[in-house]
C-alpha cells in the first residue's frame, strides 16, 4: 500500500502548503478580517479523505480549509473566498469562516456549536429520502462544551441518524485550557451518555485516524446512530493570525511542535518503513507548495467583488 | 359585522386554516417536512399542525425534544440538504436559546455563499397577548425584522393564514411566520378580517399591506391580532363620527410602507398601533419611512401605540393597561381626530 | 420514625390541596394564563424538604409550586401570586410561572432548560464565599434534552460546585413521549459523562426519595461536584389545565393515576407498616385541604395590583 | 485635533481603560466577579481584562468553557445570589445562543419579582466592524434596546469606557456594555474624542447625550465608534463651510433624545448615523423621538446613515460601501447641506 501511504503524505503536505500560501495574505491585508488556520492538525482532514464520499455532507467550524479540501472543494475556489475575490467559493461574500460549497455538502459557521446542527440536519435529510450518504459535523474540544454537542447527540441516537461528530481536541479553545473546563479526561467518554460509538485516536498519526474515522463512518453507516470520533492534536500557530498566544508556555508549544507534528512523524513513518526516500517525500512537499504557490498567484491576479453587487443575494427572488 | 351570517364560510379557526395550508403544500411538494415539539403526535399545543403526522408519517412531521438550538440548526441543514422544512418554535418568547441559527445560518446564509445556497426554510411561532405574562406573551417580530435576511409575516385574517402559510413554504427565501395565540383560537365566525378560507391550495402574495376599512380621518396600520382590535375600535368610533382608515400591514418584512403612505397622506393623521415593544420597534421604523416617503410636514400628526417597553405582567388588572387593545386604540383615536 | 412518615404524608397532602385550590382559580379566570400543576409528583418535592437548608437554592420549573413549598416559601404569598394578587410573592407580576423568594433562595422560570444555570451561579456564589449551602436546579426529563443540561453538568463538575440538578421524569414533555426523543433509558446514566453522581429512584415513593436525595445532597455538599438525581413519576393531569391530554392513552393513564399515586401509596404503607390507621390519615388529609381553602378564601379577598403601579420596578432607580 | 500632543494623557487604548475599570471596581466591592471566555489567563481577547486574575484570583475572574447559554443564566443566579457578575460575551454576535437569559431572566426579573429581586449584571461583549464578515461585525444594540429591563450602553471616548464600565457595574440595573472592536485597540493619541483617563476610580452618568463638537447646519447624531468617523467628517466638512454638530449619544437605553432634539429645533436637520442595521433599530426610533417632541414639522430635513440591511460581507471592497465610514458620512452630511 505504498500508494495509499504517500498519497496520505501528499495529502498532508497539501493541506499544509495550502494554508502557508494563506497565511501570505495577513500582513497584505488581503485577507482583511481574521484567518485560523489548522497548521499542525494535517493529519485529521487527511485521515478523512479516505471515507468520504461525494455526497456526504461535512459541516465545518471556523477553522474549516483543510476540512473543505478533504471534501474536494475547488482549492482555487476556496483560497479565492479566503483572499475575498470575485472568483471566490462564495463572491467574497463568505469568506474564510463561511465557505459553502453546495456541490460537495461542505459548509462551515464562525460560531461555536453551530456546526453539529446542520449536520445533524443533513443526517435527517439522507434517512428521510433513504440514500446512503452520511453526515460529519466538526467541532473543536471547545466546541464539545457547548449544548449542542449534547442535543445533537441525543436526537441522532435517539432517532439512529447517520451523523459522525469529530472532536479536533486540540486541547485549548483560545487560551482556555480543555482540562480546567472540562470534566472527563475525554469527549468520546460522553458516548455511553447516548448510546453512542466513541474513540479517542491519536490525531498527530494520520494511519489511526484513518483508521478509526473508517471505523466511525461505518458504524454511522450501518444504521447504529451517532459516532464520535475525538483526534487529540496540537495547534501549531496562534488561535487566528495575530493572536499573542502568550497563553500558552513556550516550552509547551516547542515540545509539541517538535514532537506532534503529524508530517514530520509520518516523514519519520515512512522512511523507517523504507516505503520512501527523504528524498521522495522533500519532491511530494515541493510539489504541494508549487502547487499552492501558482494558486497563490492567480487568485492575487483576481479581482475584489464589485462594490455594485453589495446589496445582491439577500433574498432569493426579488421581494414582490 | 361577523361571519357568522355569511354562507360559504367554514367555521373553522386559524390553526386549522394553517394546518390545512401545511397539508395542502406537503401533498404537492414531498420536500416540504415539519418539525418541533409537540408538531406530531399533538398536532401543536394550538393545533395548527393537527392531523399532519397520521397522514404524512413521523419521518416528515417530527416530534423533537426541546432543544431549540439544534432542531433550528437541524432545519438549517435540511434546508441545504433539498429539503423544505417548516419549523415550529411554540412560542416565539422562546427564541432567544435559538436565534443563532435564525440570524447568524438561516438568514446569512443565503448572502453569505454570494447567492449559491438557498434557505427555503419557514419558522413557525406564536406569539401575543394571552394572559399568559412576561415569558409568554412576547411579539418580537421586529426583533426578527430588525436582522437582515428574513421575510416576517404576521396574518390576522384567517384567509391570510391559510394564503400566507402556502406562500411562506413555497418562498425561497427563509420566512418568519409569527402567528398569534388569540387568533389561533378564534373562529371564523367571530373575525372580522376575511374570514373565508377557501378548501383548494392557494398562496397569497407576501409583502403587500391591505386597506382593510376605509377611512377619511385617521389612518391606522397594525398587524395581527390588532387589526381585529382595530376594527373594533373603528367601528365603535364610526358613531362618534370619526371616520377611520384600517390597514392590515401582513407582513414586518417586506414592510408596505407605500400603502400606509398614500393613505396617510389623504388623511393627515397616522397612528401605528403594535403589539410588540414600542421603542426600537416596528412603529417607529414604520412612522419614519411613511415621513421619508411625504416629507416631514406631510402629516399633521404622528402617533404610535404600542407595549410601553415593559415586560407582560401576569394580573389582568396590569395587562389591560399595557396590551392595546379596542378600548385603548379607541381611546388614542379620539385623542387624534380632536388634534389638528 | 413515625413522626417523620407522618410528616411526610402531611407535606404530601397539603402539597396536593395546595394544588387543588389553584385549580380552583381557572374556571373562574382569576388565573388567566395557563396553569401548570404538579398533581401526581407530590412525592418528589415531599421527599426533598428533609434535607433542604434555609440558604440552599433552589431554581425550578414551569411545574414549580411544589418546589416553591418545600422549600418554606409562604403558601398565602404563593397562592396570592398564582391568583395574580397585589399580596402575592411578586405583587401579581411575575405570576404562576414566575415565582422570586430572595428569602429562600427560590426561584423559577418559565423557559426550559433555563433552571440549570441559574441554580449553577448560586452554586457558584456559595463556594466562591465558602458558603455551605447548596444549589438545587430542577428540571423535567423533557428539560434534561436541552443544552444547558450538559454546559451545566460539565461546568459544574470540571469546577466542583455543589450542585444538584433533580430530574422530575414524568416520561412526557407535553406530549412527546421521554422515549422517542432520549438516547438513554434514564436521564441519571449520563453523570458518567461528568464523571458525576447520579442515581434514578421511583419518584412516587416518598421516602426513597427522600433517601436519595439525601445522597445526592451529601455528595454535593462534600465538594465532589454535581449529583443528578432521576425521579420518575407521571403527571396526574394535563400539561396544563386546559390540555386536551388525548395523546396519552386513556388506559395509561387510569393505570398509571391507581398504581403511581405517591399519597395513595403511602398511605397504604403506612396503613401496612401500622403506622397510622386510615382515619387518621384522612384526618390529616382533610387537615390539609382545610388549611388551603382557608388560604384560598383569604386571597380571593385580595386586590388585584393597581392598573397605576404597571410600569413600577422595570429598573431599580430612576433612570439619571 | 488628537491627543498626542497633551501633556497628561496616557497612551492606553479602549481595553486598557476598560481593564483599569473592572480593576478599581473589583477592589472597592468584593462582591464583583468577572466570567467569560478566555477573561483569565487570557486577559481578553481584546485584553480588556489583561491581569485581572492575577490580581483577583480564579475564583473572581473565571474562564469558562464555551457554554454562553449557561453562563449567562450563571450570572443571573450569581446576580440573585448577591455578586455583581460581569459577564463577558466575547462578541456580539454570539448573543443568540443565551439571549434567553439576558432579555427572558436578567431583564425581566426585576420586573417579575415585583421589585423584589435586583439583578446587578453588566453584559460586556464586542461589536463592530473590523473586516470579520458577517457573524463577527454586528452591532446589535437595537437588538437589546427593543427588549424591555436593560440599559445599553455604547461608549466612544476613553474617558467614557473607564467611566461607563464603572457605572454599568455600579448600577443595581442591568446593563448592557457594547464595546467597538476598533476602538478597543485604538490608543488615547488617535482618539478625537476625550482621551483622558483619569487613574484613580470614577463612574461616569448613564443615559446623557454630550455634544462632542458645536455646528450651526447639520445635526449629527451617533454612537460607539461611528461617534469619531463623524468628527472626521466633520473635520473635513468645516474646510467646505458645512458647520456640523456632532452629539455622542453614549448609551442607547436611556436614550437621550431632548439633548438631540435641542440641537435639531436649533439646525433643523437631523441625521442619525448609525453603524447598526437600518431598519427596526435606533435610526428610526431616535429620528421619531424627536419628531414627537418637536412637532412634525419643526426639521426640515431627517436622514438616517446606517448599515442597509444586509449582512456585513467579507470583502473589504464590500464592506466599505455598507458600513458607515467618515467619507460616507461627509457625503450625506453634503447633500444635507445643499438641500433646503
Ligand atoms: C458561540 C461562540 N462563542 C465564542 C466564539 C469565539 N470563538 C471562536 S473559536 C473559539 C475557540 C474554539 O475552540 P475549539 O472548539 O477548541 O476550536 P479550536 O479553535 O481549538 O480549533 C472561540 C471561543 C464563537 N465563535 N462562537
Ligand atoms: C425553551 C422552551 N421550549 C419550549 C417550551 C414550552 N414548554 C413548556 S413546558 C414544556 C415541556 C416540558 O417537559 P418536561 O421538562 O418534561 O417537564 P414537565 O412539563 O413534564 O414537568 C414545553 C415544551 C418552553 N417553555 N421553553
Ligand atoms: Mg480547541
Ligand atoms: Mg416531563
Amino acid at each position: 500500500m505504498a500508494a495509499d501511504e504517500l498519497a496520505r503524505f501528499a495529502s498532508m503536505a497539501r493541506l499544509r502548503a495550502f494554508e502557508e500560501a494563506c497565511l501570505e495574505g495577513v500582513p497584505t491585508f488581503e485577507i482583511h478580517g481574521e484567518l485560523h488556520t489548522g497548521i499542525g492538525q494535517e493529519a485529521i482532514a487527511a485521515g478523512m479523505i479516505a471515507a468520504l464520499r461525494d455526497r456526504d455532507a461535512l459541516v465545518s467550524t471556523h477553522r474549516n480549509h483543510m476540512h473543505a479540501l478533504a471534501k474536494g472543494v475547488n482549492a482555487r475556489a476556496l483560497m479565492a473566498e479566503i483572499f475575498e475575490r470575485e472568483t471566490g467559493l462564495c463572491r467574497g461574500r463568505g469568506g474564510h469562516m463561511h465557505p459553502f460549497d453546495p456541490e460537495r455538502n461542505f459548509s462551515a459557521t464562525g460560531i461555536v456549536g453551530a456546526s453539529l446542527p446542520v449536520a445533524l440536519g443533513y443526517a435527517y435529510a439522507f434517512k428521510l429520502r433513504g440514500e446512503p450518504h452520511l453526515a460529519i459535523g466538526v467541532t473543536g474540544d471547545g466546541g464539545a462544551n457547548h449544548g449542542t454537542f449534547h442535543e445533537c447527540l441525543n436526537m441522532a441516537a435517539a432517532w439512529k441518524l447517520p451523523l459522525v461528530v469529530l472532536v479536533e481536541n486540540n486541547q485549548y479553545a483560545i487560551s482556555v485550557r480543555f482540562a480546567d473546563v472540562t470534566a472527563t479526561a475525554t469527549i468520546a467518554e460522553r458516548a455511553s451518555a447516548y448510546g453512542a460509538w466513541g474513540k479517542c485516536v491519536d490525531g498527530t498519526d494520520v494511519e489511526a485516524v484513518e483508521t478509526a474515522f473508517g471505523e466511525a463512518m461505518e458504524h454511522a453507516r450501518a444504521g447504529k446512530g451517532p459516532a464520535i470520533l475525538e483526534a487529540t492534536c496540537y495547534r501549531f500557530r496562534g488561535h487566528y493570525e495575530g493572536d499573542h498566544d502568550s497563553y500558552r508556555p513556550r516550552a509547551e508549544k516547542k515540545e509539541s511542535r517538535a514532537s506532534l507534528d503529524p508530517i514530520a512523524r509520518y516523514r519519520g513513518m515512512l522512511i523507517a518503513r523504507g516505503k520512501a526516500t527523504a528524498d521522495e517525500l522533500d519532491a511530494i512537499s515541493s510539489q504541494a507548495k508549487f502547487e499552492m504557490t501558482a494558486i497563490l498567484a492567480a487568485v492575487r491576479a483576481d479581482r475584489q467583488p464589485d462594490p455594485s453587487g453589495a446589496l445582491d443575494h439577500i433574498f432569493a427572488e426579488v421581494s414582490p | 359585522m361577523t361571519a357568522g351570517a355569511r354562507p360559504n364560510v367554514r367555521n373553522i379557526n386559524a390553526s386549522q386554516a394553517i394546518a390545512e395550508a401545511i397539508s395542502l403544500e406537503m401533498e404537492r411538494d414531498d420536500r416540504v417536512v415539519m418539525l418541533g415539539e409537540d408538531v406530531g403526535r399533538s398536532g401543536g399545543v394550538f393545533g395548527s399542525s393537527r392531523g399532519l403526522q397520521e397522514r404524512f408519517g413521523p419521518m416528515r412531521v417530527r416530534d423533537t425534544p426541546i432543544a431549540e438550538m439544534s432542531f433550528t440548526g437541524m432545519g438549517v441543514g435540511m434546508a441545504m440538504a433539498g429539503l423544505r422544512p417548516v419549523v415550529e418554535i411554540m412560542f416565539v418568547d422562546f427564541v432567544g436559546v435559538c436565534l443563532e441559527q435564525i440570524y447568524n445560518a438561516m438568514a446569512k446564509i443565503p448572502y453569505m455563499s454570494g447567492g449559491r445556497v438557498k434557505i427555503p426554510m419557514v419558522i413557525k411561532t406564536a406569539g401575543g397577548n394571552i394572559g399568559s405574562a412576561a415569558q409568554h406573551s412576547q411579539c418580537l417580530w421586529a426583533t426578527f425584522a430588525h436582522l437582515p435576511g428574513m421575510q416576517v409575516v404576521t396574518p390576522c385574517s384567517l384567509h391570510d393564514h391559510k394564503g400566507m402559510m402556502a406562500a411562506a413554504i413555497r418562498s425561497d427565501n427563509p420566512v418568519i411566520f409569527i402567528e398569534h395565540k388569540a387568533l389561533l383560537l378564534k373562529k371564523a365566525k367571530d373575525f372580522l378580517t376575511d374570514p373565508h378560507v377557501p378548501e383548494e391550495a392557494y398562496a397569497t402574495e407576501i409583502g403587500k399591506a391591505k386597506v382593510v376599512r376605509q377611512g377619511r380621518d385617521v389612518t391606522l396600520a397594525t398587524l395581527s391580532a390588532s387589526v381585529e382590535y382595530a376594527l373594533e375600535a373603528a367601528a365603535g368610533l364610526a358613531g362618534e363620527g370619526i371616520d377611520v382608515e384600517v390597514i392590515d400591514l401582513r407582513s414586518v418584512v417586506p414592510l408596505d410602507s407605500e400603502t400606509v403612505a398614500t393613505s396617510a397622506e389623504r388623511t393627515g393623521r397616522l397612528l401605528v398601533v403594535d403589539e410588540d415593544y414600542l421603542s426600537f420597534g416596528l412603529s417607529a421604523e414604520l412612522a419614519m419611512r411613511v415621513i421619508e416617503q411625504l416629507g416631514p410636514s406631510a402629516l399633521r400628526q404622528v402617533r404610535r401605540h404600542a407595549v410601553p417597553d415593559v415586560p407582560i405582567p401576569a394580573a389582568q388588572s396590569l395587562e389591560e393597561v399595557i396590551v392595546p387593545g379596542p378600548g385603548s386604540i379607541a381611546q388614542v383615536l379620539r385623542e387624534m381626530a380632536k388634534g389638528a
